[in-house]
């Protein structure tokens, strides 16, 4: 009651930046490269300068929530992180869900707990580095959707009749206060769809997550992260989702790559491929589909492709 | 015996405004009953039936119309709202504007706000989809089905869902206390519901039954064991479309079981919370409202907000009929006490 | 993995009244006056170790779950020793609800954690429907037999035996077709047969 | 089992497992159960049940959930934080419990798979690192084909930098103390959800 839930992208972000401290996520970059490299065109579509740093490390919030790392660790490689970010006096922007929550989680630990931010600071201290909170994090979809009108008069590929679901991915919702959309019933994304000219499916699972998140793919996906998977994919295959998006590289994993397993065990035939907010976003924009990398992906785009009448080359 | 000079103004012409209204009069002071709507009547005109007798609740209102139009001492001012007050000798001076622009200025002794409580916009809980799923009502709202039923309009429902606690007793998007009287309305609602229709499922999701009350724990029991209604302890956390129906997702937590289960229609009782208008009121009259916008009480007193304000009814706290009425008369009996010795 | 194999919620839509029905006709006993309050499993002797406790067994009648019902622990490990309904505000006699439960079991031949508690069960139901009265050293050598323990107890057995504790004939009581009679009127050999 | 006396019960236990004060608010939990409805892994395997665990934690009991298979099914995807009225995070308590049962020795098996990666992750600076040369000369190719840079840069310093915290701070000590030989069993705990309602379930 005290902090406001929903709000509006102008309130999140009043001004847009003229450059960002891009946060590079290690699944976006090598499991999915497409993914990186449709921000980074994105963004330059929108005016704004990506800056990157080879000093960034990976934020470490996996291996935390899979409990193989310590928290101690995390807090320390954030402030680290984010003291780089701080000292180019720019703003973060992540473009996976598990950076963003790992940043802004870790980050507010760091600034309510004045013993945790003190011990993470004399361990990083020693290489010159100091973290004061002066970096706001944000995930790269508040950016998109700040600027859905910009995007929506550069669109010059409309996605015309491409059904296209959402998959919001837990980590950015799940912050609940001070957020874009209310965590019950999220439509940010589907406005954009709207915007980029597809047609936004709604379908019975939409919210469910992709059961990847903690590493639990590794220890129990037989047990449930199967039978999880296929519960959501089919509610998707039933509304007759051409096209599934995320913002989170992780997800994209468990919904791409699980495919071909779950037509083998529950003898389905599911096709639905999973690209990123970003890439659908970029595709639109006219961005040649040769440099969003949709090799990567295990369920292929090409009948989308196809459908939009852009070759993987072109 | 006529005590002529001494006004009092009630604001809100529901069940608590009409009582202190009645009673004022009745003791032989002049009133005025300024009702915000056409017809005096209140939350109450919405309700089709009452706990714990079930009795009809449109002839109270009925009743005590009739009894104020022959009282001969109140003046009854409907569509007509409070927009201004100014301290003055003996009271206020306040003007009344009615809807169609006209404004009446007044010199009272003593006001009495009954301005009743309203329902929170339960939108807010994306997972209901209030506002998004055209079946998924609020109780104020199913009032309304209610009535179409029994004058034999609209679709008999195959189940019926109740949601208790929306909003109420929620500190995360709703207010931390308990609406006192869902408890009682939603056991009434379902009870209707089963015994016009005794063939649909009706089910109430509950944490606990809060039934303080004279014969209310009885009349739950009743719509339990002898209208069947089916009560599940849990708090509902998702309502899904599926197939045209709701399909409503939570946790028996007698057992511990994650159930689901599809309905027509699902019905939120939604907190009940200040009505808009009692702020600025409030503020008009120097009435202090806690936290929540609800009036305060001062110390020890039974109705007395500030000085010559006095409150009755909803705008104190959500509460049932009876209720609203006692509130009504206490007010009416500080508001005659303070005028008897002037 | 067969994708049928894979866990559901509950589904409400499914449950019917059919089993509280049979629970109120057959036993005289309404599982809706329950308020769940828990009385009945605080006050258990053996609540600790049952899988379902009292109040979660009469939540299972609510809920229509009779495969449970009959499969559960408790089922065999009820003392029947009347404390639940001493102590329940509503009166709900939980022991004839398993008492019921644990024919409806044995005539259904579900399958049981407990087998020689159920064994033991039948044993001493057979032996009074056939002697009027429980034949002891009928159902001790019957049991001890169909358990695979055939000289269990069989030194003490024999002392008792000496001193006049077992008969082998003229167990029974004089009326047996009564009590015969009183087996075969019992509603649940109408209703599960 | 045994019948639980009031001297099982560590009143303290709350504060014991909040080691990072992340869970501060568990005793405003209304045990309404909203959490529950609201969970993939509870639709799945009903016998995980967040409202029994944080009942557990709030009444001092350990036993159950440290020995129990269930904590580790959790994803964490927030959806009980969401859900509950009274914002109690448990994805967070989840975390903590886990990292207790760790402390404890059970369930170490769910996390050695992890070791691999971390030890990856420290060599390069990045996750999810394919440990054959084959899996990165794939990234590296499609990298270079859509115009990125071969590999994502993490220079030599960050490398570094990374490692040596990962020692500083007391993460190095805590994966050698998790060990395939060490591990206790656990197993499915608790009774909440063993209901088979054969003909019951689904649509």
């Amino acid at each position: 009651m005290q902090t406001k839930r929903v709000i509006n992208p102008g309130e999140r972000i009043p001004r847009v930046p003229e450059a960002v401290f891009l946060f590079r996520s290690c699944t976006g970059s090598l499991e999915y490269p497409g993914t990186e490299s449709a921000v980074k065109e994105t963004l330059k579509f929108l005016g704004v300068e990506a800056v990157t740093d080879p000093d960034q490390t990976c934020c470490s919030g996996f291996l935390q929530a899979c409990s193989a790392y310590k928290p101690e660790f995390c807090l320390a490689v954030t402030a680290r992180n984010l003291a780089i970010a701080e000292k180019k006096g720019l703003d973060t922007y992540t473009f996976c869900n598990g950076c963003y929550t790992g940043l802004s989680e870790f980050s507010h630990t760091l600034l309510s707990h004045q013993d945790q931010r003190a011990a993470a600071n004399e361990l990083i201290g020693r290489w010159g580095y100091r973290y004061e909170g002066r970096t706001a994090v944000y995930h790269v979809q508040e950016m998109w959707y700040r600027l859905k009108e910009r995007i929506a008069e550069g669109v010059v590929r409309p996605l015309k009749g491409l059904r296209v679901a959402a998959h919001y991915g837990c980590h950015y919702l799940s912050a609940q206060y001070g957020i874009l959309d209310d965590a019950g019933y999220p439509t940010f994304h589907e406005e954009l769809f709207e915007a980029l000219g597809a047609t936004p499916v709604f379908y019975k699972e939409r919210q469910l997550c992709c059961g990847y998140s903690v590493g639990r793919g590794f220890t129990h996906k037989e047990a449930i992260v199967q039978p999880h998977l296929h519960k959501k994919i089919k509610s998707a295959a039933v509304a007759g989702v051409q096209l599934m998006t995320t913002v989170c590289p992780g997800c994209n994993v468990a919904l791409d790559r699980e495919q071909p397993n779950l037509n083998r065990l529950y003898g389905e035939e599911f096709h639905i491929p999973v690209i990123d907010l970003a890439q659908l976003i970029a595709l639109a924009l006219g961005v040649p589909a040769s440099k969003l990398g949709f090799a990567a992906n295990t369920t292929s785009l090409d009948h989308v492709l196809k459908k939009l009448n852009c070759d993987k080359g072109s | 015996m006529t005590k002529a000079g001494k006004t009092a103004l009630i604001i809100g012409g529901g069940v608590a405004g009409m009582e202190a209204a009645l009673r004022i009069g009745q003791a032989g002071f002049d009133c005025v009953l300024a009702e915000k709507e056409e017809v005096l009547g209140g939350t109450v005109l919405q309700l089709s039936s009452s706990f714990p007798r079930w009795e009809n609740p449109l002839e109270l209102v009925e009743e005590r119309i009739s009894q104020l139009k022959l009282c001969g001492r109140i003046k009854i001012m409907t569509a007509t709202s409070a927009i201004e007050s100014r301290v003055s000798k003996h009271g206020y001076s306040v003007t009344l504007q009615s809807r169609n622009g006209e404004t009446t200025n007044l010199d009272i002794d003593a006001v009495v706000l009954a301005t009743g409580f309203g329902m929170m916009d339960v939108s807010v809980y994306g997972e209901y989809g209030y506002g998004i799923y055209p079946e998924v009502v609020n109780s104020l709202e199913f009032e309304a089905r209610i009535k179409a039923w029994s004058a034999g309009l609209g679709k008999v429902p195959e189940g019926v869902a109740f949601f208790k606690c929306v909003g109420s007793r929620d500190r995360s998007k709703g207010y931390p206390y308990c609406s006192k009287i869902c408890c009682m309305y939603t056991a009434k609602q379902a009870g209707l519901v089963k015994d016009m229709f005794p063939y649909t499922k009706v089910y109430v999701f509950y944490m606990d039954y809060r039934a303080a009350g004279k014969c209310y724990e009885e009349f739950v029991r009743e719509v339990i064991e002898k209208k069947h209604v089916t009560y599940v302890r849990g708090r509902p956390a998702k309502i899904l479309p599926e197939g045209g129906k709701l399909l409503v997702r939570a946790e028996d937590t007698l057992i511990g079981i994650p159930i689901e289960v599809s309905v027509d229609i699902v019905v939120l009782a939604s907190a009940a919370v200040p009505r808009r208008e009692t702020g600025p009121l409030a503020e008009m009259f120097g009435a202090k409202a806690d936290k929540y916008g609800f009036l305060e009480r001062q110390r020890f007193s039974l109705a007395k907000a500030s000085d010559r304000v006095f409150f009755a009814g909803g705008c104190g706290f959500p509460l049932e009929t009876l209720a609203a009425q006692q509130e009504g008369a206490s007010a009416a009996a500080e508001v005659i006490e303070l005028f008897a010795h002037e | 993995m067969d994708a049928d194999t894979t866990y559901r919620p509950l589904f409400l839509n499914h449950i019917d009244d059919s089993l509280r029905t049979e629970i109120k006709r057959n036993c005289s006993v309404d599982v809706e006056l329950c308020m769940e309050c828990g009385k009945c499993s605080g006050g258990c002797p053996n609540g600790h170790v049952f899988d379902y406790t009292p109040r979660k067994i009469v939540q299972l009648v609510k809920l229509g779950d009779r495969q449970t019902l009959m499969t559960m622990d408790a089922l065999w490990i009820c003392l029947s020793c009347q404390a639940c309904v001493d102590r329940c505000p509503s009166g709900i006699d939980i022991p004839a609800i398993l008492d019921y439960m644990r024919e409806k079991a044995c005539r259904t031949g579900a399958k049981t954690s407990r087998p020689l508690v159920r064994l033991f069960h039948e044993l001493v139901l057979s032996s009074i429907r056939g002697h009027g009265r429980v034949s002891e050293l009928d159902v001790a050598l019957k049991y001890n037999w169909k358990a695979g323990q055939p000289f269990k107890d069989a030194r003490l057995g024999m002392r008792m035996l000496f001193k006049g504790k077992f008969r082998f004939y003229g167990n029974g009581v004089k009326q047996r077709a009564e009590v015969r009679r009183l087996f075969e009127k019992s509603v649940i050999a109408k209703d599960v047969s | 089992m045994h019948r639980e006396r009031d001297k099982d019960r560590d009143d303290n236990l709350r504060r014991k497992v909040d080691v990072y004060h992340l869970a501060e608010n568990l005793e405003d939990c209304l045990q309404c159960g909203k959490c529950v409805g609201a969970c993939p892994v509870a639709s799945l395997s009903p016998s995980y049940n967040s409202r029994q665990i944080v009942s557990d934690v709030l009444n001092g009991q350990q036993e159950r959930w440290l020995k129990s298979e269930e904590i580790w099914r959790c994803f964490l995807c927030s959806g009980c934080y969401a859900a509950c009225p009274v914002d109690i995070n448990f994805p967070n308590l989840m975390m903590q419990l886990r990292y207790m049962a760790v402390e404890h020795k059970y369930g170490l098996k769910y996390v050695i798979p992890f070791k691999r990666f971390a030890l990856a992750a420290l060599q390069d600076g990045l996750t999810f690192v394919p440990a054959g040369p084959k899996g990165r000369d794939r990234i590296r190719k499609i990298r270079t084909d859509i115009g990125l840079s071969p590999w994502p840069e993490v220079s030599e310093k960050a490398r570094e930098e990374y490692r040596a915290l990962f020692d500083l701070s007391g993460a190095g000590a805590f994966m050698e103390t998790i060990n395939e030989e060490d591990d206790k069993p656990v197993e499915l705990q608790y009774t909440e959800g063993r209901v088979t309602f054969a003909d019951k379930t689904g649509h």
